[in-house]
């Protein structure tokens, strides 16, 4: 393992230093236990949006705080979630008497985490509320598996939520948002190389270098199947078919589409991959009305993308152009 | 050993060490079929424990687990903390002011903290979780304390079931926590936290010897 | 070799049509030659800023066109210069009547072809001019080499020429600015892992699992010394004492400091590595007064970063905070 | 095979082949010290150039060259697109409108096309680039002129000593293009362009037979 960094069990907090240092205008790091807060902390009168999870996914969640998003990051250490006396913490800090939403990531640990937490919080007297999003279409949402997990929709979601926040909603509209878009956005994910975890010091699965493994998630787990490689028209045409099968995205849908890095993978071949995915929907006759296209949740060096398809309508589209300012996400400031 | 609260703290120490010693065993076996993480988090939360204890070992062996409880629900994080957070909380509060353990204490936390398990995570057996391991671990332990086992004895069948009972997880399909995402795929694979469950007990086993 | 593409020799052509489905509302693409140009192109009255360079450094320089930035970027096969002709074409569809500033990062290719295009534009009647950027230090600028590349200055220099160009400067005046940064940035970059180029199918260079090279360019070509790796705290003191050291960066400058990931570095490692820099640079009473941190000159997937500084003034800290709406960089609007 | 414009063009056209068969290796001299993409960059080239060829052959060996220039120029790219595409507009322009080429004319050509390169990339022999394989070879070929040779044994004179030429780089620290950034690193290596000019004139050569 090579990796720029000093010790493994030092990573998140001397990263979250860094992050600190550049954005220090937007948001205020915290060491012990570890949180991203809004510089400006806590809103009086708005809804506070907090979301969180294992870090090794930057910019999610602490590069999406600031007006606008979310109010707080919880990052635990590298693919495990935190514990609940962060999330906790996170919500005293900003809790601005309007009351929280807690924006979970399906996953074990997180969900027993983050539940504890708002149990916590209830205890202290604040109005603390859930959601939960599970977007990933790779996992049978059945009894036979923890649910699916949440992926590439996390960043809408807490785009979107955070805008509804924003406008001044109320926690229930607000959670009522975020339960919209959870309904409405699906992702899947490809891997074409793993992630190295810095306290395992050893790549999390290994590829035959002509081996994909489809469905992959964003800590390092193996995917739902591994296929031979193929061309990106035959990969993205997979992709597109599984995520828009599933709602189902239906012709004249308008949508967002998402085409996220997993971290490693090179700009040029993610473009490429996102503009295939344009010609696909097109085809289908789905209007992309809205995109994003980047690295914004990511498996540390991972190579590899995630493909995410959200159906917009008014209300959505107008809060996804809401004005933003994050270190990793901003416009119309 | 005595089952005082300074026994149990040995105990609990015993277990950090064990812990410390399979971190990378632990982080291989999550690596199969999961995110390579249970070796790490196990450690750096026992590793408070002993931090714990080492400025003050609480007056009770209910004590002693009440701040293991709590030092792993705020260090471990991940699926493992709360579930053993919680096995350890229910075990502690079970356990009352009770001074010192006798094997049916033993067996009355062992089953509490199991019961917090499956209430928490929700997990069957055969769901090819540390519940594999945990829950024939209690039955041994329930038995063999009913045959008139001591502490010891009631340990180590609790232990030798856990082994034999994380070793089952292997021919399973998981069906919960992170494993699942991979169906037939995490077949052939044991279950990291039945592997660390089955470790733990084995600790607490060679402290009651 | 696996990567998202369909053919080595259409990777260009297909990821430029992502960018322009991707931002449509920015940047308008011309597949042949292969331009990305500002949408509202020619801009009357304005200087006009190009640039251009081999692809696979993506954002640069397509993900930089747009108000305040570039007004057309000339993307050329993967890390070969683009040739004459497309340059020119590029110099054509931008030409606001102002004049055009060319900015030629200092290789020998890239050097020849926009000279040449140079010529050609003039021949046409138009004020062209070139600035060449050369703020690699690991390269020793003397008769013994092509001289010091161009690297990560080149995007301070794009933002700031740019901002120049959109506040109504004469050709005069923002080729003047351009050289003012010229003159005043510094960078230096390392690798941990190789680029693979589409066309070649095999990593650039091998590295051990023990090896960092040293003083790296943007093309895989081998870095001027091979060094054992090293704790983060080692190696960035070693980037920023090679960087703060050549200007010299004085007690008291105010500086811009830009982390850059090379492509396939993990963004918990950029921070780090961002944290550890400016606590450096703090420790050196250099006072870091902007920053940016991100993928923005990569090397397709390589693993490694660069560090560059650039000696602000006011004008320079102004055109930097001047609004600019690109694809890769936005800010103020 | 006479040296008018349809030889010229067949001529080319083997070049292109030769081009084609080495692309790989280039490409590998290339990553060894630069960026890998001599070989493709090449071959993108002379691909464009046979097309061109398909189109139309110009009706003499100069316009023939101009086509090859032109193409070049705007398909390569690099550093090699301006240097060789000079090289041949030079060559070119030197031979105005010949019908026919001798052996004179050849020699000609071939130093007009050594002092474009040189022009414009300002090497020298020994700064380990094509210089160092067109030079001898340019030298040779008017050795053998003066000596009475055709055009047969004046290609395959300046074929030879650019072998030799292009060989002697492997000894040298780089001085110009991407291989000097390198330093002593650059050492022990064949210049990727000297190897190119190399084959081109062994082509040239082979098509003279
Ligand atoms: N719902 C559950 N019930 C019981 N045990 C579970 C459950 N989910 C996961 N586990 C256990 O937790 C272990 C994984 O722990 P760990 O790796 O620390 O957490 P994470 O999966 O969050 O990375 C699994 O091996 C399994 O034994
Ligand atoms: N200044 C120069 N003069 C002559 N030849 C040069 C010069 N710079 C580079 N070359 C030649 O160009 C070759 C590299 O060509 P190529 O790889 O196509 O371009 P690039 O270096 O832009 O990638 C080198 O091997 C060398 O022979
Ligand atoms: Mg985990
Ligand atoms: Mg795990
Ligand atoms: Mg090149
Ligand atoms: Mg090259």
């Amino acid at each position: 393992m090579k990796k720029i960094i000093n010790d493994p069990a030092t990573v998140v907090t001397e990263s979250l230093r860094g992050l600190a240092a550049a954005h220090g205008d937007l948001v205020r790091v915290v060491e012990d236990p570890a949180l991203v807060v809004r510089a400006d902390a806590p809103v009086a009168g708005q809804v506070a949006v907090v979301s969180g999870g294992g870090s090794g996914h930057e910019p999610l969640h602490g590069g999406f705080v600031g007006p606008g998003m979310l109010d707080a990051a919880v990052p635990g250490a590298v693919f495990t979630s935190p514990t609940p006396d962060a999330v906790q913490a996170a919500v005293m800090a900003t809790a601005g008497g309007a009351g929280t939403l807690l924006i979970v990531k399906n996953y074990t640990g997180d969900v027993l985490n983050f539940e504890t937490a708002a149990e916590l919080a209830a205890a202290e007297g604040l109005d603390v509320r859930s959601v939960v999003i599970d977007d990933d279409v790779a996992v049978a949402d059945s009894t036979f598996t923890a649910g699916r997990r949440g992926v590439g929709g996390t960043v809408p979601l807490e785009k979107i939520t955070g805008a509804a926040a924003a406008r001044g909603d109320s926690l229930d509209d607000v959670e009522a948002v975020a339960r919209k878009v959870i309904g409405q956005v699906r992702s899947i994910g490809v891997a074409l190389s793993p992630p190295t975890v810095p306290h395992a010091g050893e790549p999390s699965f290994t590829l035959a270098d002509d081996e994909i493994e489809f469905g992959i998630g964003i800590h390092g787990e193996p995917g739902r199947e591994r296929i031979p490689a193929e061309p990106a028209d035959a990969l993205v045409a997979r992709m597109v078919d599984a995520v828009a099968g599933d709602l189902p995205f239906a012709e004249g849908d308008d949508v967002l589409l998402f085409t996220n890095s997993m971290g490693g993978t090179p700009q040029i071949e993610l473009y490429l991959a996102h503009g295939i995915a344009e010609r696909l929907l097109a085809e289908r006759g789905i209007n992309v009305r809205r995109r994003l296209v980047g690295p914004y949740i990511t498996s540390l060096e991972m190579q590899g993308i995630s493909i995410t398809l959200l159906k917009l309508d008014d209300e959505l589209t107008e809060l996804w152009d809401a004005p933003v300012n994050t270190p990793a996400l901003r416009w119309g400031v | 050993m005595a089952c005082t609260a300074d026994g149990v703290a040995e105990a609990v120490r015993g277990a950090a060490a064990i812990v410390a010693d399979h971190r990378v065993e632990l982080i291989d076996l999550d690596r199969a079929i999961g995110d390579a993480d249970h070796g790490e988090n196990l450690n750096r939360g026992f590793t408070a424990v002993v931090a714990a204890l080492d400025e003050a070992v609480p007056g009770t062996p209910g004590g002693v687990l009440k701040t293991v409880a709590t030092t792993l629900i705020s260090k471990v994080g991940g699926a493992a903390g709360p579930l053993y957070g919680t096995a350890f909380l229910r075990a502690s509060t079970t356990l009352g002011d009770r001074a010192e353990l006798d094997a049916e204490a033993v067996v009355l936390a062992l089953r509490a903290g199991l019961e917090g398990v499956r209430a928490r995570g929700k997990a069957e057996t055969g769901d090819a979780t540390m519940v594999d391991a945990f829950t024939p671990a209690v039955a041994a332990a329930e038995e063999k304390a009913a045959a008139g086992g001591d502490v010891a004895a009631v340990l180590l069948a609790a232990a030798d079931a856990a082994d034999v009972g994380a070793e089952s997880t292997v021919d399973m399909v998981a069906r919960k926590g992170r494993a699942s995402y991979l169906g037939e795929r995490s077949v052939g694979h044991l279950d990291p936290g039945a592997r660390s469950t089955a470790l733990l007990l084995r600790a607490f086993a060679e402290a009651a010897r």
